[in-house]
Formats: structure tokens, C-alpha cells, sequence
């Protein structure tokens, strides 16, 4: 990695900064009121919180608001973190993009489609960037963190880090920091069959941030999103290396979606095929997580 | 969660899709009896969810009454993929001019539904879409438009149909989506949906998936999801009343840990390293001791297991509340069988200290772990 | 179509919105038993499609078991501003802390539906929104994300509501418009909509008035918009059987145009050279000779009708229909009453020659057509 | 009028004009194909006409398609006239605009309010221009109609009208060409609560036509959008001369909304609130039909 060299003044993240203010939504529950501890603790500028009902109280001497439109009343908000059971999670989310928060961070996992179907049709036409659902979020090392991953596994760095997987992340990321192999951005897109940003979306972000100077690509079987990513990598020549773990080479065929689902998938889906196209597409593939930092540094 | 041909047949009934009349058996007795009702010839069907049940012997016809006896007698007594037959399905042969496809499910990419039908169907679908791509027709979905009729003979159209018939097979394209939104379904498809001789269309099988995250929206088939699934495995639906994402494989590692992309990767080294995992075990998020003991108590259920290997890196799982969890088990259940302990992160002194206190040691390296548990395995276990 | 009170509850109730216990009754004696299973104090109230039927002495209130027999016999043989009650409503009597409003519309110049909400409700609600506007909240919906938990918490803010009553009162306003939608409602609401005193929320009175345009969706009402719409006049309801749009009034001139502008500044015209229109008649465009007919048997049926004006200006419309319809009408009904007739437009020269051949007399301007028949009535009609 | 002297070359209509290519949705129903018959006559130019399963036949000589999607590979498409029965007419209305229609005259009455207020929506997303439902359509005459009025009663001139009722426009209109008072654009709003284009509209669209030198405008009670129009043209001062007709004065209090209708509209409604506030902006409002084109020629 000596190519890369670590500098002492890092520029912004992708997507987050020192100066994001993000409200919690959700922010009484336990995991909301955990994270937001462990949040303020490391930088995070969370300036309140919404929970219906409980508008009034404090969390972790935040504010906490009936609506997120009383939050912006009081606050600066250019993000929100959500929390929230999965039952009233696309309330929320509708909530904070209807009242013009552009950036959403959705922790909350089992979510029905059709609900996050609903949410990122709403994105799109507003413009607004969602990390997730079921994601453990974006941490910017060193400055910022929305989402509940471990902090200390992560230390600034040169190394954009995007993934479909939480634990396989942290898995990563902390050999990486082991072996001194800092992060620009660590993204998690989160594991369910419809999220916001995708492989493709982050590329463009980290190809513009002069921060990172190589990418690990963690993705897993199902779907077709890494065999598309890969053609785009190779379409579009992408100037910067890139790493790639793929789980779920010794899975047995998944459940498949019926014949529609194969039919729109055709061979994608499995490891093999994932990792045949980022190979095809120049793409460094690793067989074990601890190879992703031995394929960095070649 | 599956539906049953039988359930999906009911609710396209419901909704106005012409379905071959039938009726729900579960003896031959009342086999009988349904089809003294609907008269030969008739086609019997095997109500189970694995998917290939044609291609298995579980679709037979009958054209006489003794006939239907013969065949819903042997019907019962049969397992496909492992599955007992419990109850099959009796209904009307349909006089088959063409066989069609039309089903909708999500689109990843496109982050909506996207319908797809194509005027060649039945059991070889997914060969047609594979050789011949030109007669499959995909149409995305606007989610604020949702699937009108308007849409729905855009669709016709490129079948090929017109006059009535568009009108008529678009409203039922029309209404499989409207069954599609309302039971949150993340797939649904008629598959053959038939041409009859006549002209008429008629759903001749038809197959749904509702999204098991949704589920809090459907309160009867929720109820339905731990009563009948019937073609688990035991653990699987322990697994399920504990919330724990379980699968069982075919090796004799039992592997445990959080997250689904890390027991994944566990899967992948573990093999990487010649071992054979004997399930997928994934503990979620901030598992409790609690939750960690259930899913312990699962795996080692299983005699097909021999060794257990624990993989837990903690973010927002303790590591302590895992090592509590994992000497609950022990307390509870007499374990022999030789594990293998990952831990690290979150709370990882004192993890370590619960379990190496007792004398269990605790690795940290998955890469070590998964060697050494590979290793013990191929000593035969113990 | 509006909806009685009951009606409109037991769809609130069935959409989870709390509503007092109540039962309708039809006879003093089946309002006793109700009572006996609801026990005093209770409400009883006339169920009359009118409004201001609080003002008129149609809610009494009864505190003992005898009382709720002489209520109910009271309000049974009651006419409210000249409608007969036919059944009353029995409820348990809610203890009052606060009477709230809220109500869903439609906005013409925003095209949406507009949510408003009060936390002053009660029969003074239009008072209260003139005098103190601020009192008033309108919460615009827009159409393609509809009134949502988040939005209807927005309001419960702004009606000054926290904690757990925020969320309960927001539940309400939600579920109503889920009613709004799923009931083609062009008005639904709820006045009051009352706190109690343990501070909970209850709908104690609600108004639903389906779009007519949208009955086709609705066939159980659509059935009953014809069954029991006791209220009105038999002119009106031979009117609704016929697709005409008729109003009553209250003058003796009978009135028929084509189009709802045109009859109403026919109505104005007479109004303005002294005379007093007895009614309402739009027969629509291409009205056909038999709609024409039925128009002309509906008005003459009316006894308060002396003289007949009959203004038309073919478009869709055919002269030559309308005046077949005016024969076919003469032929079947015995006309005595005079009728002045202004014919002009599509095929304007047939219909004159056909109406002149048998003497009746045909004009071109609608202003000098009403002139006359003012005249006419003037002279006592004959 | 000696003011306003008739020129020979008559500039384009507002809306349409004799180029606009249209198709007729609902072409085979008993109105549609009548109404196609006199449109052609008059010159306007029909390409095509829609009906689901009555594909290939042929109205008028006009070809018939099942889709508009199908029309549209054929024919060059500006402007769609829709005579759907009531039930389907919004799913008409969406599939025009769906297919980049930007001009639709809904003739179909008796739509639901919430299929109207849906079309209205989408068109306005897509910045459509609806006239109808439940209008006569609009008519530039001697160029194009697209409508069911009776053409025989326009001529061409420099007064533009704008009607919420049918055939109280054409008694006014016959009139004003009785009174050799010709007409630039005649446009029906259409009589439902929800209509696309409304009187400030078109009052705007006939401001920047040249050809229009004076306004008719035809109101009735219900509604506020009289009196909103009213403040439009006091507070922009409006530049052309408007001669109003509202039916309706003799009418008793209609069938009011409701509390939530009476709070919504306040006062407004009745024909003396719109006379008194089309008064007070400055427009002559007429008593009579026949009053119109005396207080025009003043």
C-alpha cells in the first residue's frame, strides 16, 4: 500500500462529513438510544431525536421530538437515522423525506418489500441518497459515524469499503486496520432485496473522492447486483483497484424466486457467477477474508 | 412463506381469475366423494411446496372414477423430495390449446416489480427465457402507477392477443398484480396460465410467495406459518420460533454465528479447508444469552453434527452475553461434542474471560478457528 | 349518497376508530330491549339524512329505562323538517371533556383531498371557523402519498395533543382516511369527535357522503341509494331511476333545459321577470325522446306546477328527439297544463315542424320564452 | 367592438391549433364515433382512434387501435379527446399521459372525484394540460375543435371563452355570432369539482394570445374558483377586458359539503359572492345570457 500514502488532513467522507447533523429517528428504543450514545461518543453531530410520543424527553441529553418536522424547527437536520421497527419504518423514512432530509440511513432490518419499494420510489424522485434498509450504516473513521458498527475496528485511511454484509464488514475492516490499511469510507448497502444506494452508485462516489485510492467490494449470492457491477467496472474502464469478497461459495442454490425470478436473474445469483464476472471485469477476487489486505497491497 | 397451489387457486378465484374448478382432499374417501362431484376426467395434484412436482410424478390425471381413487391413493402415500404427500388437490381437466406464462416479482436494480409473460409457458419456461429471450416480455412496474389495465394490454398485445381476448387476459394480468400488492407477495405467477380450446384463459396452476417480512400484515398466514410448515426439519422450526435464520446442509460441522454474510464466509473457509458445514446458523444482531443457548441447543440437536464451530465477531453483539449464553447451554443440555469458539470484538476481554475461566478456550483468528475445527471433524468428532 | 349515522359508524367501528356502543332500532319496543342491553344513561337519536337534526329536538338523552321508551316513542313519530323518522340509534352516553372536529374534502383549486381539523368541534364548528380561523387547521393531502401516521400526527400537534394521545387521536385520522378512500367518500367526518374524560377518543357523531359518480364500486350501495332514499320526493326519485338530475323548488313554473348552466339561468331568467320556478330538470346531453318524455311526466306530475317551460339548445341534443319525446309524452299523459317551448340548434327545423304541425307553438329566444311564460303563470297558469 | 376590427389571418388558438394531430380514446362507443365524424368535418385532424379489443377495425376511415401505445408507433399523436365511459375513463386519461401525451379533452361525465384528482396529479407531474372531464371540449373556430359543441353556432373573432357549463355556452356564443361578435378560442372547463384547467388558466393563456382581445367568462355557483379568479385578475390586473355570466342566482343554498365543505369554501359559493367579487375586480358581469354582448360592445 505504500503507493497510498496516509495523510494527516483527510478531506471529506463519501456522503457524510464532521459536519453532517443527523436526527435519530426512533431514538427511544434500546438499539436507537445505544447507538446514539456510541454516536455522540464518537464524533457524530446527532442533534435530536423523534419518537412519537415521546416528544419532550431526552435521549442522551438530545432532544427528543413528536415529528421530524418539529425537529427541523429546532435544528439544522441534513440526515436521519432510523431505527424504528419494521412495521412503522416506512412511515419514517416517508416522514424525513418528505420533510426534505436528503440522506437516510435505515438500520432497521425486515422491512417488507413492498414498504421499501414505496421508499425508494419517493427517493428517487426527490433526490435523496438511502443507505440501506437492514445496513449497519456509514462510518467515515475519524469523523463521523451513522450506523452501529464498531468503531474501533476502523482507522482513517485511504481504502473505500462498500458491502451487503455487516459482520463480514467488521470482519474485513478490522484486518485491514490490523495490517495498517486505514478507510476513507466504510458503507454498508445493507442486506435486503431492495436498497437504496448499490454497488454501482457507491463506485461513482468513491471514483470522485480523492480520499480513496482503492476499493473492497463485499458482496454475497443472490441477486444480480455484483454481475452487474462488473460490467459497468469494465464498461466504464473504473481508474481506481478494486478488492472483491464474495460469500456463499459453498451455499447450496438459494431459495430462487419461482420461474420470474429466474428468468429475470438468467445464471446470476450464485458465487461462481459473481466472481467469474468481477474476474472477467479486472476485478481482484480474494478467497478468504484475511486476503483482501494481501490483495491491496499487490 | 409458499402458498399452497390450493391456497393460491382460492385467492385467484376470489379475485375474478378463472381457475379450474376443484376441491381439497385429504383421503381417498373424500377424494372420492369430490370427484363424484366434479366428474371425470379429472386432474389430481399433490399439494406440497417443493418446487418440481410434475417433473416428480405429483400431477396425475384420471379419467374414470376408479381411476381418481387409484391414483388419489397413491398420491397420499407418496413423498416427493423427501415431503409425504398430505393432500392433493382434484379439479376439472382444462382442454389446453396453449400453454402461457405471466408472473411478477421484484427488480433489484430497478428497485421495483416487474411482470413477465410470455406466450410459450408450462414446465420448460425457464429453458425458453434461456434460448429464446426474444419471447419473454419484461415490464417494469412504476410503483406510484402499479400494473393498469392499460398496462395490462400493452402486454396482451405483445402476446399477440387482440379483440376480446385482450380484454380478457388483460384483466386478469390486471388482477394477479392487484393479489400481488394486496398480499404482499414477492412472487406470484400462473404457471401454465391455458388457452383453452375455446379461447378462454384459465390459471392452471399458480404458485405465491408472501414476504415472511410482511406477514405482520396478514395475520392468517402468519398463524399458518408455524402450524402447517410441515416439510421443515425440526430444527428448522425451532430455528424459526427462536428467530434465527437457519439452514440445514449436509456436512457434520455444525456452525453458529452473527450475521449472514459472516456464517456465509464461515461456510466458504470452513470448505475452503476441506470440512463440510452441516447447517447455516445465523444469530442476528445483539443476540442475547438466551438467543445464543436456543440456537446452541438447535445445532446439537442435529446428529448429523459431530463438531460445532462459533464464529462471533461483536458490534452490536456482546461477546459476553455470548459466552454467557453458551455456558447456559451447557448447563441445560449434556454437550459432548467437541466446539470450536471464535470471539472477538465488542466486549471481548470479558467474553473470554467467562469461557476460558470454565476451560473453554476461545480463538481469534475465523481463519485459525475454521482450520482447527476442519481438523478435529476429520478425526471423526471426538 | 349519504350515509346515515349508524351506517357511518359501524364502518368507523369496523376500520378501528371507537364509537360509542350503539344499536339502531325500528319500534319503541326493540329500542327497550336495546336499552336493557346497553343500560341507561344512553343517547337515542333520530336517523335522518338532514341536517341539523341536533337542533331540531333529534338527540334526546335518557337516563332511567322508562325514559328511553317515552324518548324513543317521541322521536318515532317525529318528522324532522318534513322527513318521517323511521329508525333511531341508542348509544351509551359518552362523558365529555372536549368535542373536536375533523373532516376530509376535496379541494377543488388543489385538486386533493384537504384534511381539517379543530380542537373546537361540536355544531358550532362553522361559527368557530369564521370567527376564530386560526382555531382551523387544513392539512392539504397530496394524492399519491395520502394521509399517513406522520401526517396525521403533524395535526395532532397542531391540535396541541402529546404523548399517548397523539398517537391515538393520529391512529383515528389515518383510519378515516383509509374510510375516505376505500368509500369513494367525497365528505367523511367526524363532529365531534369527542375527548372523554379519562382521555380517550371516541367518533360520537360521523357523516359519510359517497360520490354518487363512484356507486359503480360500491354496489351495496348503489343498490340502496334507490331502496331507501326515504327522504325524498317521488318526482326526485322517478328522476334518479331515469338519470335525470331534478331538484325541487319552491315557485309553480316546471322547468326542463339540457345541461345544469342552462336550466339554472332558465331558473334565473324567470326569477328576474317575477316568476317562480317549481323546479330542476336537466335531461342531460342526447337526451333520447323517451328521457324526454319521462321528464316531462316527472314535472307535470307535480301538483304545484301550473305552466311548463321547456328550454332547449341542441348540441349533442336533438331538436327533433326532444319534440318526439314532447308527443310521446302528450300521448301517454293527459297535458292540460300550458307549456311554453324554445327549440333551438341541432336540427332545429324538424323539431319545429313536428311540434307546429300538431299547434304547438315553437320560440327562438329563451329570454323572450320566459318572458312569456311568466306571463302566463302571472294569469293563474290556465 | 369597433376597437377590436377582425383581421382576414387568424393566428393560432390557444391549446390547439390546425396542426394538432389528435386521437380519439373511446372511438367506437356511439359518441365517439359521431363526434369523430363532425371533428373531421370541421378539419380537425384525427389520426387515430383507441379501443381495447376493437383493434384493426376502422372508424370514419380513421384506423383503431387496442393501445395508445399502438396509435402512437403509427401516428404522430399532440393531442388526445376522450369519450371512455366513466368507469375507464381515468384509466384512459393515464394511459395518454403515461404515453407523453401533453393535451387531453375529457369528455367522459360522471368520473369519480378520486379518479379525477389522480389524472389531475399525474398531469401535473408531467405538466399536462387537461380541459375536462365533463366539458364540451374546446374549439378555435374555422381551425380545429376538439369537442362535442355545435360547431355551426362559432365563428371566428377576437373574443375568448371560458365556460364551466355546455350549453349555456353555446346559448352565449350563438349569441355574440348572432351579434357578428367571433370568438378566438372557446374553451369548456368542464362542470365537475375537478376539472384541469381552470379559469386563471386560461385567463392566462388568453392574456399572451394575440388573437384574443376581450373575454368571456361563464362561471356558476359552487366552488370558490370564481372568487379566487376574481383576486387573480384584481391583484395582476388583468389587461384584457372580461364580460362575466354567472348561472345560478335564483338557485337555493346547494348541497353544501358538509362542515368541512362550508370551512373550506367560507362564504363563497353562491352567485352573489362571485358577482359581488367579480364586480369588485372590475369585470362587467352580465343578468341575462343575452346581456354578454351588449356589455361587450361598450
Amino acid at each position: 500500500m505504500s503507493k497510498y500514502p496516509e495523510k494527516e488532513a483527510y478531506n471529506l467522507g463519501i456522503i457524510i462529513d464532521k459536519n453532517t447533523h443527523a436526527i435519530v429517528q426512533g431514538i427511544t428504543g434500546a438499539q436507537g438510544s445505544f447507538h446514539t450514545r456510541l454516536m455522540l461518543e464518537y464524533g457524530t453531530k446527532i442533534v435530536a431525536g423523534v419518537t412519537p410520543g415521546k416528544g419532550g424527553t431526552k435521549v442522551c441529553n438530545i432532544p427528543v421530538y413528536d415529528t421530524v418536522e418539529e425537529a427541523q424547527e429546532n435544528h439544522p437536520v441534513d440526515a436521519s437515522i432510523i431505527f424504528v421497527p419494521a412495521p412503522f419504518a416506512a412511515d419514517a423514512a416517508l416522514e424525513a423525506l418528505e420533510n426534505g432530509i436528503k440522506i437516510l440511513v435505515i438500520i432497521t432490518e425486515h422491512i417488507p418489500i413492498k414498504d421499501s419499494i414505496e421508499i425508494m420510489e419517493y427517493a428517487k424522485r426527490v433526490n435523496a441518497t438511502i443507505i440501506g434498509p437492514n445496513t449497519p450504516g456509514i462510518i467515515t473513521p475519524g469523523k463521523s459515524k451513522l450506523g452501529i458498527m464498531p468503531a474501533h475496528i476502523f482507522k482513517p485511511g485511504n481504502i473505500g469499503m462498500v458491502s451487503r454484509s455487516g459482520t463480514l464488514t467488521y470482519e474485513i475492516a478490522s484486518s485491514l486496520t490490523r495490517k495498517n490499511l486505514g478507510q476513507s469510507t466504510c458503507l454498508g448497502l445493507g442486506g435486503d432485496p431492495i436498497t437504496g444506494l448499490n454497488f454501482i452508485d457507491t463506485l461513482k462516489m468513491f471514483e470522485n473522492d480523492s480520499q480513496t485510492r482503492a476499493i473492497v467490494l463485499i458482496g454475497e449470492i443472490g441477486g444480480n447486483l455484483e454481475e452487474l457491477t462488473a460490467e459497468y467496472i469494465a464498461r466504464e474502464k473504473y481508474p481506481k483497484p478494486i478488492v472483491a469478497f464474495i460469500a456463499g461459495r459453498s451455499a447450496p442454490p438459494g431459495k430462487r424466486m419461482g420461474h420470474a425470478g429466474a428468468i429475470v436473474m438468467g445464471k446470476a445469483g450464485t458465487a461462481e457467477s459473481k466472481i467469474k464476472a468481477l474476474k472477467e471485469a479486472g476485478v481482484k477476487v480474494a478467497e478468504k477474508p484475511s486476503d483482501v489486505a494481501k490483495l491491496l497491497r499487490i | 412463506m409458499k402458498l399452497f397451489e390450493y391456497e393460491a387457486k382460492n385467492i385467484l378465484s376470489a379475485y375474478g381469475i378463472p381457475t379450474p374448478k376443484g376441491e381439497l382432499a385429504t383421503s381417498v374417501d373424500q377424494a372420492r366423494k369430490i370427484a363424484e362431484k366434479l366428474r371425470p376426467p379429472l386432474v389430481v395434484k399433490a399439494q406440497v411446496l417443493v418446487a418440481g412436482r410434475g417433473k416428480a410424478g405429483g400431477i396425475l390425471f384420471a379419467d374414470s372414477l376408479a381411476k381418481v381413487k387409484k391414483v388419489a391413493e397413491k398420491l397420499l402415500k407418496m413423498e416427493i423430495k423427501g415431503i409425504p404427500v398430505k393432500s392433493i388437490w382434484i379439479e376439472e381437466k382444462i382442454e389446453i390449446k396453449k400453454e402461457l406464462y405471466f408472473g411478477i416479482t421484484t427488480d433489484r436494480l430497478n428497485k421495483s416489480y416487474v411482470a413477465i409473460a410470455s406466450s410459450i409457458g408450462g414446465m420448460d419456461i425457464e429453458e425458453i427465457a434461456e434460448k429464446h429471450p426474444e419471447k419473454i416480455i419484461k415490464f417494469l412496474i412504476n410503483p406510484k402507477m402499479g400494473l393498469r389495465s392499460f398496462h395490462a394490454r400493452q402486454i396482451a398485445r405483445k402476446m399477440g392477443y387482440e379483440g376480446s381476448q385482450l380484454n380478457a387476459i388483460g384483466k386478469i394480468f390486471e388482477r394477479l398484480y392487484k393479489i400481488n400488492i394486496d398480499y404482499d407477495a414477492e412472487l406470484i405467477e400462473m404457471n401454465p396460465i391455458v388457452e383453452t380450446a375455446e379461447g378462454k384463459f384459465v390459471a392452471a396452476d399458480a404458485r405465491i410467495i408472501i414476504d415472511d417480512n410482511a406477514l405482520f400484515r396478514h395475520p392468517q398466514y402468519k398463524k399458518r406459518f408455524f402450524e402447517s410448515e410441515s416439510e421443515l426439519f425440526p430444527q428448522e422450526i425451532e430455528a424459526m420460533k427462536n428467530n434465527l435464520a437457519y439452514v440445514k446442509l449436509e456436512g457434520n460441522i455444525g456452525v453458529i454465528g452473527n450475521g449472514a454474510g459472516l456464517v456465509m464466509a464461515t461456510l466458504d473457509t470452513i470448505q475452503l479447508y476441506g470440512g463440510k458445514p452441516a447447517n447455516f446458523l445465523d444469530v442476528g444482531g445483539g443476540a442475547s444469552a438466551e438467543k445464543i443457548a436456543a440456537a446452541l441447543k438447535i445445532v446439537l440437536s442435529d446428529p448429523d453434527v459431530k463438531t460445532l464451530f462459533i464464529n462471533i465477531l461483536g458490534g452490536i453483539t456482546r461477546c459476553d452475553e455470548v459466552a454467557k449464553g453458551i455456558l447456559e447451554a451447557k448447563k441445560k443440555i449434556e454437550v459432548t461434542k467437541p466446539m470450536v469458539i471464535r470471539l472477538v470484538g465488542t466486549n471481548e476481554e470479558e467474553g473470554k474471560r467467562i469461557l476460558t475461566e470454565v476451560g473453554i478456550p476461545v480463538l481469534d483468528s475465523m481463519e485459525e478457528a475454521a482450520e482447527k475445527v476442519v481438523e478435529i471433524s476429520r478425526k471423526g468428532g471426538l
